[in-house]
């Protein structure tokens, strides 16, 4: 599967429509690999709206220049990480677990 | 929204859309080969029961696969991608390098071509500039 | 309608005309200037002729016009004619009058049918 | 010793750099018609340039990435190839009107048709491309580009009114044959002449080149702030010259010939040798210039091999490149179109694409993972980020301009 058949797809909880996956988590620590180890996915990253560049502003700490920053945050707001155990099936649709967390997607 | 916890995942953690895709590739001389264009992740079955206890991982990096399928969704069939296998990659920054030399990569063969063709063949092409 | 390029070429061959004996590369400059003057004035006599006057008034106004864009595109010319200095060239003096009296002419024009600000 | 040397050396390659066939053609154009009411458009825009640069200049020294990488890192595909494709046709129509410049300026040293010379000032360009190592190139061109001083001297040898010269520049009124969209078109025209994209995609890819590290910041910023507004005072200077011989007569400049005669006037002969010579080496400097852009915009983008500190054979796709844009520039001149006209396109376009590429670079100079300790001070930032809505109004109100006043006409 590539990333490009899960970005954008939307996501869908035990109680209706989460948001799309807006990225992929991975945690470069797996089983060690030749020159750096795996690369597990962690989770995915679901925003409410379905909308393409932040310039980056997304989940960093990066806050200046204020006025630019504080768009950015406005337009992300609301966005969770779900992690890979509480993610049921991906297909056209992303389904969640029931009883699953939401945790904070910043970096 | 501040007040979700923060999930903590050992070693260094990177959101493949935002620290991975359109990055430069650098081989193992610093010297460019290719953007990425995405990322191939192994373990999902799409419609099938996903295991909560064997995460998926990254096998392959997909490298200038053509800027259409980027911007109008879609993508080339697996046989025309130029795939950079994960077990390559050596470091990742502001640029992702490889632990290899780029012509042992496929993505290479227009540069290689053109140099072959075109530029090797104009008197000089072969030279250090002085 | 072409005037104020046409002052601007005539303007421009009688600078290139008072500095053009100072010496080779001037004379050099002044050449491609006056040249460059001579294409500006087939382009503003051309966009004269294209303009189409709807009543008497303009129409009249328009035959002043074409007339003086006429007399400033031959100064222009002489002025060439005479930087070449081939025999039987007007002299630069008179190419210099000639574009004086035409500057003049076209001012008095610009003058009258401009609409007061 | 040597230090201060290169920050000499960097200081007069930035002023002689800093002045190509747009900033002379539009400062001409504009002091022969508005005086000096416009001079605080030029300052708007070098003060804009070195902000620009400065930023691009510090990301590429620390992160070794240049400008266009950033782009498409940033803006992702979508917005990064809009950018892509705006920037390399106006960096091409640049390049043109440098190539056709070039062969003005060679017309104006020799009486022989610039057509003719087209095809040599190309290959000129091309073979010094091929052939010649950065440093050299870039030195050369600007140190020779310096003899542009020659226009602030004439000024002075033309004993202008300098009250005058002051009030046109405090008052800000147009001039009574102007319009007031003619004035805000050509203060656009001023603005994108003095901060022409390319001139950073060549400053952010040569520090690349150059190899630039955190030790060179002080160099390269010195370099930005003491040169570029060197270079603006002297983009003035021509200004200046035409607003004393120029506006009083008449004479709307339309052609390279008459930017550089009020030289003649103040300064003589010898004045007129040297100004050909520094237009030769401005434009001829600028073109290699925007012919490097144009390779280093699309290898960036697309990830290809870049830099002329590679030989051509390891960077086959930059080369080649640059010689199909050098081919596209001539064949455009030889259609017989006048250079003046593609400059005074050149630079407005140039005002409507820097938006896109003004704003990733603001972004990443703010992210401590490409600049680590030197991101953007709060001054820096609150200055910057004022610059970023007058770019977007710049880009906004151009093409509108434009169609409204005829190109300004």
């Amino acid at each position: 599967m590539f990333l490009s058949d899960v970005l954008r797809r939307p996501v869908v909880g035990p109680d209706g429509p989460l948001g799309f996956v807006a990225d992929c988590r991975v945690a470069v620590d797996g089983t060690p690999g030749q020159l750096l180890a795996n690369a597990q996915l962690v989770g995915l990253v679901v925003a409410p709206r379905n909308r393409q560049g932040f310039l980056g502003y997304e989940r960093t700490s990066v806050s200046s220049p204020a006025p630019l920053a504080q768009w950015y945050e406005r337009r992300q707001r609301g966005s969770f990480l779900v992690l890979w155990e509480d993610i049921e099936s991906i297909d056209d649709v992303v389904r969640v677990r029931p009883g699953y967390t939401r945790w904070s997607s910043a970096l | 929204m501040a007040d979700l916890p923060k999930h903590d995942s050992p070693g260094q953690v990177l959101d493949l859309n935002l620290h991975i895709l359109d990055r430069q590739v650098l081989d193992n001389h610093d010297v460019p080969i290719g953007h990425v264009d995405n990322v191939e992740v192994d373990g999902i079955e799409p419609g099938r029961e996903l295991d909560p206890d064997a995460p998926p991982v990254v096998t392959s990096l997909v490298l200038n696969s053509g800027l259409w399928p980027r911007m109008f969704g879609g993508r080339p069939p697996r046989s025309r991608m130029h795939l950079v296998p994960w077990s390559a990659v050596s470091a990742i920054g502001t640029a992702i390098e490889l632990g290899q030399p780029g012509s042992a990569f496929d993505v290479t063969w227009s540069e290689h071509w053109i140099r072959d063709q075109v530029i090797a063949r104009i008197p000089g092409g072969r030279h250090v500039p002085e | 309608m072409g005037l104020r390029e046409a002052q601007s070429a005539v303007g421009s061959a009688t600078l290139a005309l008072t500095t053009s004996q100072d010496g080779d590369t001037t004379a050099s400059v002044a050449e491609t200037m006056v040249d460059e003057a001579g294409t500006r004035m087939t382009a503003a006599s051309k966009q004269a002729t294209a303009f189409k006057p709807t009543d008497q008034r303009t129409a009249a106004q328009m035959e002043a016009v074409t007339q003086a864009l006429g007399d400033a595109d031959t100064a222009v010319r002489h002025a060439g004619e005479a930087l070449s200095g081939y025999p039987g060239a007007p002299s630069v003096r008179s190419a210099l009058d000639e574009l004086k009296q035409s500057s003049s002419d076209l001012e008095r024009l610009a003058k009258k049918l401009e609409p007061p600000r | 010793m040597k230090r201060y040397f290169a920050v000499a050396l960097g200081i007069l390659t930035a002023i002689g750099g800093f002045v190509d066939i747009g900033d002379l053609v539009t400062n001409a154009v504009v002091g022969s018609r508005f005086g000096m009411s416009l001079a605080w458009a030029v300052v708007v825009g070098v003060v804009g340039i070195c902000l620009f640069a400065q930023m691009s200049g510090r990301v590429a020294a620390i992160s070794g990435r240049a400008t266009f990488e950033i782009i498409r890192e940033r803006l992702g595909p979508r917005a990064g190839t809009a950018n892509l494709v705006a920037s390399l046709l106006i960096t091409i129509m640049t390049l043109t009107a440098e190539v056709g410049g070039v062969a003005l300026a060679l017309q104006l040293a020799s009486g022989v048709q610039p057509l003719l010379w087209i095809p040599v000032a190309a290959f000129a360009v091309w073979l010094v491309i091929w052939r010649v190592k950065f440093s050299i190139m870039e030195n050369v061109a600007g140190v020779l580009g310096l003899s542009l001083v020659v226009f602030g001297v004439a000024l002075f040898l033309l004993g202008p009114d300098w009250g005058e010269l002051k009030d046109q520049a405090l008052q800000q009124t147009s001039h009574p044959r102007e319009t007031p969209l003619t004035y805000w078109y050509y203060a656009i025209a001023l603005f994108g002449a003095a901060m022409t994209p390319y001139e950073v995609f060549f400053f952010s890819s040569g520090g690349v080149e150059e190899r630039w590290t955190e030790k060179d910041l002080v160099t390269s910023r010195a370099n930005v702030l003491v040169g570029f507004p060197l270079g603006g005072l002297l983009s003035l200077a021509i200004a200046g010259c035409a607003a004393t011989v120029l506006l009083p007569r008449g004479i709307d400049v339309d052609a390279l010939s008459q930017t550089v005669l009020p030289v003649a006037m103040g300064a003589g002969q010898l004045g007129l040798a040297i100004v050909i010579l520094g237009v030769v080496a401005a434009t001829f400097g600028a073109a290699l210039e925007t012919g490097l852009s144009a390779g280093y915009a699309l290898a960036q983008f697309n990830g290809w091999s870049w830099g002329k500190f590679r030989r051509p054979a390891q960077a086959a796709r930059f080369h080649l490149t640059i010689i199909i844009c050098l081919v596209v520039a001539v064949l455009v001149l030889l259609t017989g179109i006048d250079p003046i006209l593609v400059t005074e396109y050149s630079v407005v376009f140039s005002a409507v694409a820097l938006p896109l590429t003004y704003l990733p670079i603001l972004v990443v100079a703010n992210d401590p993972q490409y600049v680590g300790e030197h991101v953007n001070g709060r001054l820096l930032n609150a200055v910057s980020s004022v610059y970023l809505v007058v770019i977007l109004v710049a880009a906004v109100a151009a093409i509108p301009l434009m169609i409204l006043t005829k190109a300004g006409a």
